[in-house]
């Protein structure tokens, strides 16, 4: 699975040596532009940057503490109009890429020309609590990723279990950090072009002066699988907690209660691609006298009505393609556990149609695609003793 | 200003109950509901079996304003902008028959100035604002720490002042005395708010409205002296507010550098009324060839690009609209003080054609309008 | 009276305008009679219903929602009621996670010629709803 | 490169003109082979009021260094009052400007120019083009973070 890996050379360090490498990758002219986070001139948070000169990836910063903007979003703004005319390579976490590999199923993104790079994600901070104060945060996350503690960071990223693609790499080029200390790591094509790349750059297996690549990529390995299932087996006990806590349309009600309908959350979703969203399209504006019989026929209504409909309802459309990416819950300024509901109801509905949202371009989208044989669950079964009375009617 | 405000916002009858201000105003909208004379009431109210949020609701059973009834009428609190709503209550077509709204004056102005737009229409709507002391942050009235607020929150308004915890927005507010209500709740700087209510009944309608409450008629206007004391502290508040906004290209940089283009402020803004917005349009979608060039230009660029152009755009498209109500501010996941910055364009703006957002249904937005001999300096 | 008699629930039906409505005119042709608390609602195709009109009813005061749309192999458009099909696993699964009864949804194939099956699925469906009881959401006022 | 472009600096202009006025002096300008810098780059539109002030903002964040508007003469304009609505929008935008201390104010300018005023047209070109020119160039042009 891992043929034709190599060694990334880190010896200033993880960051740097990515910068490093990238930078003499736009030299080589092996990419002609790279996608990367940035730390924004105010110091106090990070904005994706397309850079064509090397010199501005010295502010670059492959594995930021916060993920304002979803890298798939990015990806998305970047390709909708088509293809790529250059080669453009994008430093991503993993759920960044699902996202993008998402989009370009739904042709809102194009891969051509562009070259994924991802590496192992030790999950993010909370935005809020890093805006608070910035230098505390990134010291804050720093801290954690060396002691590989996950608990500061997001909820979504503490039951995230897609954090590595050692499983399966489903981008170009994953860099693995898991496993090996002092910020070594290895960097493993997941496609032809990936491939190509490392070849290019004169990373071949060959050219591993150390000898030490199969025991790298061992201790990688172990140590993804290892911390894959830990996270998974969290990641389902979070979930059934999670649904003991919002099951039931009181309880649904009571954690929707403070929404205050800015729809933050579908704005930076980034498989929510929809230029006008459905709940903010006039199907919902109706005449006053519609909004009088409501509240009439219960009461009261909410208003602006329709806030379980929009949350609902916007799982009904992205459900499938969610990456768990828990941009929606940094967005919301209700505190609102969104990324956590919806990873929730992802998780159910991606099982129920056998769908894993991102994990390859190859899979066909769950609803377009379908089997004859399938899902007889959702059939109501027609009770066979009417039967006989159907043949005498006819 | 400050004067022209007071006393349009007490233009005819006042009344005393005997009642706290709360009770006053429940009873008030339980009367109207009970009698029919409303069909619904536009009021804030607790939501979930918790009671824990709170969101605007269109009232139709009168006993949501009980004592324990889960209307929450004159909360420090804005969840919405209930201008925003009421545009959005009516924009399908006029209401069928009356309906009350409890709506703040910031909310009251946005109202008036969709009415301008457009947006909505007047017609039976019954507007009920009060002297605002302003609303606590978003994030006040998360896990219940509203409640806590709230015996200081009347404290303050009673002498006159504003809570320090109130937002900022707030606290530097010049138009807290409401203007085209039909009923104003006298509240700042009034005493003993827990024992007695001073409305002033501005139309013929509120008087009619309000028959069914018990009290005496107020002869003596209002006195005027804590609105101008009040006005008068805002406004430095403002002041020192705006200084603090970081100017120039660099400050504008800076400022919305942490922006995370969720155009959240857009969508809660009472006056960015369009069904698409140009910055979510497809004109705003760039074409491959755009960050190509864009590369080739200056070397890199942000992804997604146009964070300092939607910023300004907006401002171009409302700040002489711009009530001032801070939603923006509230809503912003990534806390960027935008209320602040639009307020002080916002207030050069409307200094420029000496408008007031909302003040009265007569007076032209004013793109709208132009004369033949002004801004002769601007043009060559 | 008990409550559960007096409780007439309100129920949407989601009919594939070839087969489903043909299944209730052929019911009419025989004089079969459905419960008029049953709001029968036409769709093109079962494959052309999108879930957020399943779930705007569930939420806005219906007590239920049936689709009945062409038996397999039968679809006008090929492969429409599979596509419905999978929607209405989404929206199960949705619902279920969510612990908003997904039994209040129902998906049946019924033919054109199949008047007694339709009369049977609207009344079938209209006694599992008094089962179930209202739906806890239609009367919310905070949704 | 940078350097290179400061010693012998010249502005981009990107010029909105009025087809029924300024267009058409720009026009007998060139007919009459009139000399003026060749720093503007000419959008036509139909009337001064159509252009929004998004226009310029683009403009601006797209590399220009200075935007001129130019229309009709007050009490000229073809839609008998788009010049007006142009000149309150330009006071709008120059008051945003102000506020946010974005000294963009003094790089765009509108100016009125009837068809038959080719010499004028140079001459504000001309004028703008030497003012920019002093301005040096837009700072936002090779911000990143915009």
């Amino acid at each position: 699975m891992n043929a034709n890996a190599a060694v990334l050379p880190t010896k200033e360090g993880f960051e740097p040596a990515v910068i490093q490498w990238l930078k003499e990758a736009l030299n080589r002219n092996v990419f002609e532009a790279v996608l990367i986070p940035v730390e924004t001139p105010a110091e106090d948070s990070f904005a994706y940057l397309l850079i064509k000169d090397p010199k501005f990836l010295d502010l670059a910063s492959p594995l930021p503490p916060i993920m304002p903007v979803q890298g798939g979003k990015a990806i998305g703004r970047l390709t909708m109009r088509g293809d790529l005319n250059k080669r453009v390579a994008a430093i991503i976490r993993p759920c960044e890429a699902r996202a993008a590999i998402e989009l370009t199923k739904l042709k809102q993104a194009h891969l051509t020309n562009l070259t994924l790079i991802t590496l192992d994600c030790p999950g993010v901070l909370p935005l809020s609590d890093y805006l608070d104060d910035p230098a505390a945060g990134a010291a804050r996350f720093r801290e954690a990723v060396e002691q590989d503690n996950r608990s500061p960071m997001r909820p979504t990223c503490q039951i995230c279990h897609r954090f590595s693609l050692a499983e399966a790499p489903a981008t170009d080029l994953h860099i693995g950090t898991l496993g090996n200390d002092d910020g070594a790591a290895v960097i493993v094509p997941g496609s032809l072009e990936g491939e190509r790349i490392l070849a290019q750059m004169g990373l071949t297996e060959d050219g591993d002066e150390s000898g030490n690549l199969p025991e790298m990529l061992e201790r990688w390995s172990t140590r993804a699988e290892q911390l894959t299932a830990t996270q998974t087996e969290r990641r389902s006990e979070a979930h059934a907690q999670l649904q003991e806590q919002v099951a039931g349309a009181d309880r649904l009600l009571d954690i929707f209660g403070s929404c205050i309908n800015c729809h933050n959350c579908q704005r930076v979703c980034p498989v929510c691609y929809c230029r006008q969203c459905y709940f903010e399209s006039t199907a919902l504006k109706l005449p006053p006298e519609n909004y009088l019989a409501r509240a009439a026929s219960k009461g009261a209504l909410r208003f602006a009505p329709d806030t379980l409909l929009f949350h609902l309802g916007r799982a009904s459309h992205m459900a499938l393609s969610c990456v768990s990416c828990g941009a929606c819950e940094d967005a919301c300024p209700m505190d609102i556990p969104v990324g956590q509901v919806f990873s929730l109801l992802a998780d159910g509905a991606q099982e129920a149609l056998g769908y894993v949202a991102g994990r390859s371009v190859e899979d066909a989208l769950p609803l377009v695609a379908y089997e004859m044989d399938e899902l007889h669950d959702v059939e109501q079964a027609y009770v066979e003793i009417y039967r006989e009375q159907e043949v005498q009617d006819a | 200003m400050p004067e022209a405000a007071t006393s349009s916002a007490f233009a005819t009858q006042g009344l005393r109950t005997n009642q706290g201000a709360e009770e006053t105003v429940r009873q008030l909208l339980r009367s109207l509901l009970q009698s029919g004379q409303v069909e619904a009431v536009l009021a804030l109210g607790k939501t979930g079996t918790d009671g824990k949020g709170v969101a605007y609701s269109l009232f139709t059973d009168p006993d949501a304003f009980a004592v324990d009834g889960e209307a929450v009428p004159l909360l420090p609190y804005m969840p919405a902008n209930g201008g925003g709503l009421l545009s959005r209550l009516t924009l399908e077509g006029s209401l069928p028959g009356p309906v009350a709204a409890v709506i703040r004056p910031c909310e009251l102005q946005a109202f008036i100035e969709l009415m301008k737009l457009n947006q909505g229409s007047l017609d039976n709507v019954f507007l009920i604002s009060s002297t605002c002391g302003g609303v606590y942050p978003l994030e006040t009235g998360l896990e219940g720490h509203l409640e806590e607020k709230l015996p200081a929150y009347w404290r303050s308004i009673e002498q006159g002042e504003l809570d320090e915890a109130a937002r900022p927005t707030c606290r530097a507010c010049e138009s807290f005395a409401p203007e085209g209500a039909d009923i104003t709740i006298a509240l700042l700087g009034e005493e003993g708010l827990d024992e007695q209510c001073s409305l002033y009944l501005n139309t013929e309608r509120a008087a009619a409205f309000a028959q069914r409450l018990e009290g005496t008629i107020l002869d003596a206007e209002p006195d005027g002296t804590v609105l101008e004391r009040s006005s008068v502290e805002r406004s430095a508040f403002r002041e020192a507010l705006f200084a603090g906004v970081e100017t120039g290209l660099k400050g504008l940089v800076e400022t919305f550098g942490r922006c995370i283009g969720c155009h959240g402020c857009k969508t809660v803004c009472p006056i960015c009324y369009c069904q698409v917005c140009h910055f979510d349009s497809h004109e705003c979608e760039r074409e491959i060839a755009y960050y190509e060039g864009e590369l080739q230009r200056k070397g890199g660029l942000r992804v997604p690009p146009d964070t300092v152009f939607f910023q300004l755009g907006r401002m171009a498209h409302m700040a002489i609209s711009c009530v001032g109500c801070g939603m923006c501010t509230d809503v912003c996941p990534a806390d960027i003080p935008v209320s602040t910055i639009f307020s002080k364009v916002a207030a050069s703006a409307q200094a420029t054609f000496d408008y007031v957002p909302g003040r009265a249904l007569a007076e032209e937005i004013p793109l709208r309008t132009f004369r033949e001999d002004e801004f002769a300096q601007v043009a060559t | 009276m008990s409550e559960e008699k007096t409780f007439v629930p309100s129920i949407v039906y989601f009919m594939c305008s070839w087969c489903g409505s043909g299944g209730a005119e052929t019911a009419a042709a025989h004089h079969l009679h459905y419960p008029e608390n049953v709001l029968p609602s036409r769709v093109n195709c079962t494959g052309a219903l999108p879930a957020v009109h399943i779930l705007r009813p569930l939420i806005e005061g219906a007590d239920g929602v049936v689709i009945s749309g062409c038996h397999p192999g039968d679809c006008h458009y090929d492969d429409g009621n599979f596509r419905a099909r999978r929607r209405i696993a989404l929206v199960k699964s949705l619902l279920d996670t969510l612990g908003l009864e997904p039994e209040r949804v129902w998906f049946r194939y019924v033919a054109h010629g199949e008047g007694r099956r339709f009369v049977d699925t609207a009344a079938a469906f209209n006694e599992h709803i008094k089962t179930l009881g209202p739906n806890p959401l239609k009367t919310r006022s905070d949704t | 490169m940078q350097e290179q472009i400061s010693e012998t600096f010249s502005p981009t202009i990107v010029g909105f003109l009025c087809n029924w006025c300024t267009y058409a002096a720009a026009d007998s300008a060139g007919v009459a082979r009139m000399k003026m810098p060749p720093s503007v780059m000419v959008v036509r539109v139909m009337c001064s009021g159509r252009i929004d002030p998004l226009f310029i903002l683009t403009a601006f964040l797209r590399g220009a260094d200075g935007v001129l508007i130019s229309g009709c003469w007050p009490g000229q304009c073809h839609y008998q009052v788009g010049n007006l609505q142009a000149r309150r929008r330009t006071a709008l935008l120059k008051s945003i400007f102000d506020a946010l201390e974005l000294e963009m104010g003094e790089r765009f300018r509108l100016s009125w120019v009837s068809s038959s005023e080719a010499p004028r047209y140079v001459r504000v070109v001309k004028e703008f083009t030497r003012d920019v020119t002093d301005l040096g160039p837009c700072p936002i042009q090779h911000e990143l973070f915009l």
